[in-house]
């Protein structure tokens, strides 16, 4: 059986890839996959965990995040849609008139 | 298999499950009546979820195997919740004129973010706190962009963008404290980090630190706070005002109940908090010393005040809860009766600028003089409740040793006057520029009579309130 | 409770009332009514007051008490070190020193309503005038009653949101509300070192009650006390530091340095207001304070001498300020904070009583001075500027003759009123335990240099507006009586004011007000004897200087011509070269820091969208550009200063666990 | 182990796929892939029930609905320079750190049982275990994701539903003419108000 340490390990590179591909991407929607890839990469080490303490909690806890996950997605994806109904880009950048 | 029955005691989450019915009753009934009864509907239900909390004082009741607790914590967080979900209702009504915030699904949604806030205020579970956190995260962002003009929707997409980024910190550190502890209930945490046994507190470290930045996003607290002027200045000035005091106050609810029970006895988080706060401080009251825009101005003196806030998240939790309970009410009633004097004098949701204000002194006194209250009180005045709660939150991290802490606090808190009395100085010592709108009616006008009422009784009797407050966590 | 021994209580809630009645009704009132009202609630005040103090004067155990309710709640470990709540009353206390305190506060400030009935006669703001007045007197006896520190700073932070409205109150002039505004700021930073201070007391008694402490030194032996020799001595240093935090916040509402530029740009106000706030009551509460505070101040000898420091460099620097003012009433401004300077001097040599002493002298000729000024402004038909007036004391005769005695009495001419509080200082600060010998003589000869100064710019004052041949265009006439009452009973005042404490060698219970400060205000151990004859030649010396001073300044006067436009920078520098030197000397150590930091708090004000920034550092200029920089706009700017606040977190923690 | 690096690389070149496709369709795709693997993952850690949670709920249904999206938005590429060019250099600075710091401490983790024990306990992770775990010690996180869903689902509504801020005249009319809150004024208004 692998060591629950490299089950972290790969986590914390899919968050860190996830935290970067927030910043690197324009665009609302890839920006957000990303969101989901941090999302995903926590979820891994919490079954890892889950299996470290032989604790079936943290696998319900990871049903709920996933439950999360989609709410997340069902508001967020709204929002982007609503919004390209008047601007037809997905770009964050343009969003940028409050400030200072 | 051996069946373990669950433990349930709805009792206990009267104030809860009001305010929820309360939302369903706001999503269905719009079919049939029109949204003033929504409105009332709405009022009423958080009336009655306030005299349930009331009715459930020092009853300290709990449920579902203790991941719920209405102990007088929650219940003084759920008190505080509720009037200022019910000031934001009520400022609601009177600026449907100007449209965009009264639609129907407005106060359902309201409800629905309020009964997050305060699953976060009772939650005792990490799982069931980070529900809470969810659903009232959700319900702002849809509320942020609730308006149809490019600034709300720019607010609601950098709120939603930055917070799912932040919540996704908030659920890793959840994990890492998970896996560091192999709990998600908070007493069973910090059972565990004491228990001999516990041999990763690296993880539980960093676990913490994570938890720390979702919760320090959430309340703004540099660097994490820049959405904040930008969300708050976007978004329905309502939701502004519901964000800045019921929305702070739970994520501070939860930020207590984390690091004061679960998290105390980690180490290696309250360094970087002092740092967080520090920054907080400095940049909250600088940069709103620069702000032309009253909407603006208060956004970043809420991000001062999550600083102040901040210090009793450090001070030992005996005094730490309930100093922040207590400056956190007062705050509710100050900074939210401040949005609402700026609500109804604003032709629309772009806020106001300060220097429109001038000569607003004679042309419209009782809105002059509560505006007056609630800055002077902002700025820690005495005797109004903003010194006192200030005062009780500098003197709890003072006796926790946070010297350095508090001597910057007061300081900033001193220039903190600028900007606050710049506002005062234009309404009562410069003729009248601008003509504003008014869009106050009766139930604004007397909601803000009682807030100002409500500021100056929590300064001038702090005992009668706050001695009932000192027992809300042993 | 027995009523008539709590009577004092009502004090500060007649002028409150008045306050409440004249907001919501005074635009109703026709003129004078609201003025009549106020002035006749601080009346009633003053006569609660001498009830006080008769009540007082004969107890031994010298404290009336009012309790009202638990106003702040606090944590005090008991014996197991448990934490037990132990709430902090809101009470209200009269012992001697308020009882003093009271009477100043009500007698000046009625006098001072009942001129300003006259004063402000058809003002647009006039009842809203008199509602400000009776709000200050209010917080001005809230704080002189406090029982203990937070109560007091109610009153304290009352009394400066009281300034700020009367400072700015003729608001359409946009530097009158600047002035306000910075008045408030300087003091607020005062405020928070009080509050710090306040923290640090109740770490170390476990109170905030002022009498509390104060009488916890006659029991609790305070370690670390060094017996106070030579040089510098320290207490504890939780104390000293206290100390220093109540002295901060003292020089902040007392105008010391370097929290002293506010208080010449309040003359902006009204006159009788400079009369009362700025000169007679609220800017002596941090003498007060540290009067209150005489058992911290006794205990530490360090911040005691630093007290002294900071008075005798403020007396320095307003005196020197003063010099080369033109316009009338910011001389006597200069002459408030030189004034403030030599109090601070007497609380910090340990002899709080003489501090007390010369602020009651202080607040009958200081009054008197401004609101004969007032009167000389409203003759002349607003000028301020004293270039374009003299020669007027034919046409306003009884002015005249008050400023003369307010003149004498503030340069120190036997008998009047300053000779008597000036020469007790002089000799306390001579004779002080705090500070050692040198320490003693050097701040002893400051004041004497100071004497001297004030007797000459104080004659300039006298002489250009009063001497020689009038300069201005208006048609000078005498104010009405409602105006010249006040000025002949503070004028009388001025005159007998004095002997309320004699000096030691007339004889053993002439000292009226030292016995009478005994308990409340006891003096700190160890001031040094001086025999009669070293007596005498202090006073001789100081009257000397005040003499020179006046004849000094009459040669220069005699010489230049009353024409002194130039006249520090030109006539009196070539004159003396050593004055010369004190100018440039006063230019770069003090004129110029403090006109930059007023300029810089300007800029705060003026300068639009970048406003405020500047008012703290010149490099917070662009300390703010770069927030603007930060707050750019971008969601992608923001989310990298979360992933990297996040990354520094993490890599710190990490870092941390190598080590 | 063989299977976990095998997994782990698939994993983390999905993860990079994701962020480094320019063109949105392929991001997700990538983004697809690695949340098959990771559900492979979860079997390898005896979370069955997880395992095709995963692969029915998040692969299939969420990313389908981003897909579906994406493809409604059709937007080929970001038009414009990038108005921050020293984010990208600088996330990718903070990102090795992070990703160093936190591996780092995830191998300071000390098992806190026998690894063998402790999987024993999880019952392979079964529907039936999770079941019992989820409605009786998780009930209350179970219940209370329902307002989650509920408040989803209302918001993603309303968002579509958003009236644009308008004049008075136009509100009072709408006062009059409906008594229903949900009525849409936006579209009826203009008629109304030529009626």
């Amino acid at each position: 059986m692998v060591e629950t340490q490299y089950y972290i390990a790969l986590a914390a590179i899919l968050f860190s890839i996830g935290a970067v591909g927030f910043l690197t991407r324009r665009s609302a929607i890839q920006m957000f996959l990303c969101v989901e890839l941090m999302l995903n990469a926590a979820n891994l080490a919490l079954v890892a965990f889950s299996r470290a303490w032989g604790d079936l909690l943290a696998q319900s806890a990871v049903f709920i995040i996933l439950t999360l996950a989609a709410a997340e997605v069902a508001i967020g994806l709204g929002i982007i849609v609503a919004i390209f109904k008047k601007r037809p880009t997905t770009n964050v950048d343009v969003l940028s008139s409050l400030k200072g | 298999m051996n069946f373990v029955a669950p433990d349930v005691n709805y009792y206990s989450m009267l104030p809860f499950i009001t305010v929820l019915l309360t939302a369903v009753f706001a999503t269905i009934l719009p079919f049939y009546v029109s949204r003033k009864a929504i409105a009332g509907l709405s009022a009423v239900g958080l009336l009655v979820a306030l005299a349930a909390s009331i009715g459930l004082w020092n009853t300290n009741l709990s449920s579902f195997y203790g991941a719920y607790r209405s102990d007088n914590f929650a219940l003084g967080f759920g008190i505080v919740l509720i009037v200022g979900a019910l000031i934001a209702v009520i400022s609601s009504v009177d600026v449907a004129k100007r449209g965009g915030t009264m639609q129907a699904e407005f106060f359902a949604i309201l409800l629905y973010a309020v009964s997050g806030t305060m699953l976060l205020a009772s939650a005792h579970d990490l799982i069931v706190l980070l529900i809470g956190f969810e659903v009232m995260s959700l319900g702002v962002y849809v509320l942020s962009s609730f308006q149809e003009t490019a600034k709300s929707e720019e607010a609601g997409m950098k709120y939603f963008l930055l917070g799912g980024f932040a919540s996704a910190i908030l659920i890793f550190g959840i994990a890492l404290v998970f896996g560091a502890t192999g709990k998600f209930g908070l007493e069973a945490i910090n059972t565990a980090v004491l228990s001999p046994e516990f041999k990763n507190s690296s993880i539980a470290a960093v676990g913490a630190l994570f938890i720390l930045i979702g919760f320090g996003f959430k309340v703004a607290m540099a660097p994490f706070h820049q959405w904040t002027p930008d969300v708050y200045t976007g978004a329905p000035t309502v939701v502004t005002q519901f964000m800045s005091v019921a929305v702070k106050a739970a994520a501070f609810a939860g930020f207590l109940h984390i690091f004061g029970l679960a998290l105390q006895n980690v180490s290696g988080w309250q360094t970087p908090l002092q740092f967080l706060i520090a920054l907080t401080l400095m940049i909250g009251n600088l940069a709103a010393l620069r702000q032309s825009n009253l909407k603006r101005m208060l956004a970043y003196s809420s991000v001062a005040h999550a600083g102040y806030v901040g210090l009793a998240v450090l001070a030992s939790p005996s005094q730490g809860f309930s100093s922040a309970l207590y400056y956190l009410g007062i705050y509710t009633l100050m900074n939210a009766g401040a949005f609402a004097v700026l609500n109804v004098l604003s032709k629309d949701d772009d806020g106001l600028e300060i220097e429109s204000l001038a000569g607003l002194g004679s042309s419209k006194p009782l809105l002059a003089a509560t505006l007056t209250f609630f800055l002077l009180s902002l700025a820690g005045i005495p005797p109004l409740g903003g010194f006192i709660g200030k005062y009780l939150i500098f003197s709890a991290a003072a006796s926790s040793g946070y010297y350095g802490l508090v001597i910057l606090a007061a300081l900033t808190s001193a220039v903190s006057l600028a900007y606050y009395l710049r506002p005062i100085g234009l309404m009562y010592f410069r003729p009248r520029v601008t003509v504003l709108p008014d869009f106050s009616g009766r139930s604004t006008r007397v909601l803000l009579v009682v807030c100002a009422a409500g500021v100056l009784i929590l300064g001038l009797v702090p005992n009668a309130v706050y001695g009932l407050l000192e027992l809300v966590k042993k | 409770m027995d009523f008539n021994h709590n009577l004092f209580a009502l004090m500060p809630v007649l002028p409150l009332l008045g306050w409440l009645v004249l907001i919501v009704w005074g635009k109703n009132m026709k003129e004078p009514t609201p003025g009549i009202l106020a002035s006749s609630l601080v009346f009633l005040s003053f006569v609660l007051a001498v009830v006080g103090f008769v009540q007082v004067s004969p107890m031994k155990e010298p404290l009336l008490n009012t309790l009202r309710w638990d106003f702040l709640p606090m944590w005090v470990s008991d014996a197991k070190g448990v934490l037990v709540s132990k709430p902090l009353q809101f009470g209200f206390a009269l012992d001697h020193l308020s009882s003093i305190m009271t009477l100043i506060i009500t007698g000046i400030g009625f006098l001072i309503h009942v001129f300003a009935i006259g004063y402000m006669h058809g003002d647009k703001g006039f009842s809203r005038f008199f509602a400000y007045l009776n709000f200050f007197i209010a917080m001005m006896l809230i704080l002189v009653l406090a029982d203990s520190y937070p109560v007091l700073f109610i009153g304290w932070e009352g009394v400066g949101v009281a300034s700020y409205l009367l400072i700015g109150f003729w608001y359409t002039d946009v530097k009158n509300s600047d002035a306000a505004r910075k008045a408030f700021i300087v003091n607020r930073i005062g405020d928070a070192f009080l509050m710090l201070g306040m923290f640090l007391l109740f770490m170390t008694f476990h109170t905030l009650n002022i009498h509390e402490i104060n009488s916890s030194f006659g029991s609790v032996v305070i370690p670390n006390v060094t017996t106070i020799s030579t040089g510098i001595a320290f207490g504890s240093p939780p104390l000293e530091l206290a100390a220093l935090f109540l002295l901060l916040g003292a020089a902040g509402k007392s105008a010391q340095l370097p929290l002293s530029t506010w208080l010449p740009d309040a003359m902006a106000g009204p006159t009788p207001v400079s009369a009362l706030i700025h000169a007679a009551t609220m800017v002596t509460a941090g003498v007060y304070l540290v009067a209150r505070s005489h058992g911290i101040f006794a205990n530490a000898p360090g911040a005691s001498s630093w007290v002294m420091w900071i008075g005798a460099l403020t007396a320095v620097y307003g005196a020197l300020s003063a010099i080369a003012q033109t316009d009338i009433k910011k001389i006597l401004a200069y002459s408030t904070v030189s004034q403030l300077g030599y109090m601070f001097i007497a609380v910090g040599s340990g002899a709080y009583w003489v501090g007390i002493f010369h602020v009651a002298t202080h607040a009958f000729f200081k009054a008197l001075l401004f609101l004969s000024s007032g009167s000389v402004i409203h003759a002349v038909g607003g000028e301020q500027d004293v270039r374009q007036m003299g020669g007027l004391r034919e046409k306003l005769p009884t002015t005249h003759i008050v400023s003369l005695i307010g003149t004498l009495a503030i340069a120190g001419i036997i008998p009047l009123a300053g000779f008597f509080s000036k020469d007790a200082i002089l000799s306390s600060v001579f004779t002080s335990p705090f500070g050692g010998d040198f320490s003693g003589y050097a701040i002893w000869a400051i004041g004497l240099i100071v004497a001297f100064l004030t007797a000459g710019y104080m004659w300039r004052w006298y002489s250009l507006v009063f001497l020689g041949t009038y300069r201005g265009h208006a048609h000078p006439h005498e104010s009405s009586s409602v105006m010249t009452v006040p000025l002949w009973i503070l004028a009388a005042l001025s005159v007998v004011g004095g002997f309320i404490g004699l000096p030691h060698f007339l004889g053993k219970n002439v000292n009226w007000l030292e016995g009478f400060l005994e308990e409340a205000a006891p003096n700190a151990l160890g001031f040094h004897e001086i025999p009669l004859w070293g007596e005498l030649i202090l006073i001789a010396l100081a009257l000397a200087a005040a003499v020179g001073g006046i004849l000094f300044s009459r040669w220069i006067i005699a010489r230049d011509g009353v024409n002194s436009a130039g006249w520090i920078a030109t006539r009196f520098g070539n004159a003396s070269r050593k004055a010369l030197f004190v100018d440039q000397t006063y230019d770069i150590a003090v004129s110029a820091p403090a006109k930059f930091i007023s300029e810089q708090l300007e800029l705060a004000d003026t300068h639009g969208l970048d406003r405020g920034i500047g008012a703290l550092a010149n490099g917070t200029a662009e300390a703010g550009a770069s927030l603007s920089v930060w707050q750019s706009g971008f969601v992608r700017a923001y989310a990298i200063a979360v992933l990297l606040g996040t990354a520094i977190l993490v890599g710190y923690l990490a870092l941390r666990s190598f080590a | 182990m063989v299977v976990f690096v095998i997994l782990a690389v698939l994993a983390i070149a999905g993860a990079i796929g994701t962020i480094s496709f320019k063109s949105g369709i392929y991001s997700a795709l990538s983004l697809v892939g690695t949340l098959l693997t990771l559900a492979m993952m979860y079997v390898t850690l005896h979370a069955q029930f997880l395992a095709s949670v995963q692969v029915m709920v998040y692969a299939g249904a969420i990313m389908v609905l981003f897909l579906f999206v994406i493809m409604l938005l059709n937007e080929s590429q970001m038009s414009g320079a990038d108005p921050l060019p020293w984010v990208q250099p600088v996330a990718i600075a903070g990102g090795i750190v992070l990703a160093a710091a936190l591996a780092f401490t995830a191998f300071q983790f000390k098992a806190p049982k026998n690894l063998e024990t402790a999987t024993a306990a999880l019952q392979g992770g079964t529907p039936g275990a999770i079941g019992e775990t989820l409605f009786t010690k998780f009930l209350l996180p179970f219940e209370a994701v329902s307002i989650l869903l509920l408040i989803a689902a209302i918001g993603a509504v309303s968002l579509v539903h958003r009236q644009p801020a308008h004049n008075e005249a136009l509100e009072t009319t709408s006062e009059h003419a409906t008594d229903n809150a949900y009525s849409d004024e936006t579209s009826s208004n203009p008629a109304k108000v030529v009626a």
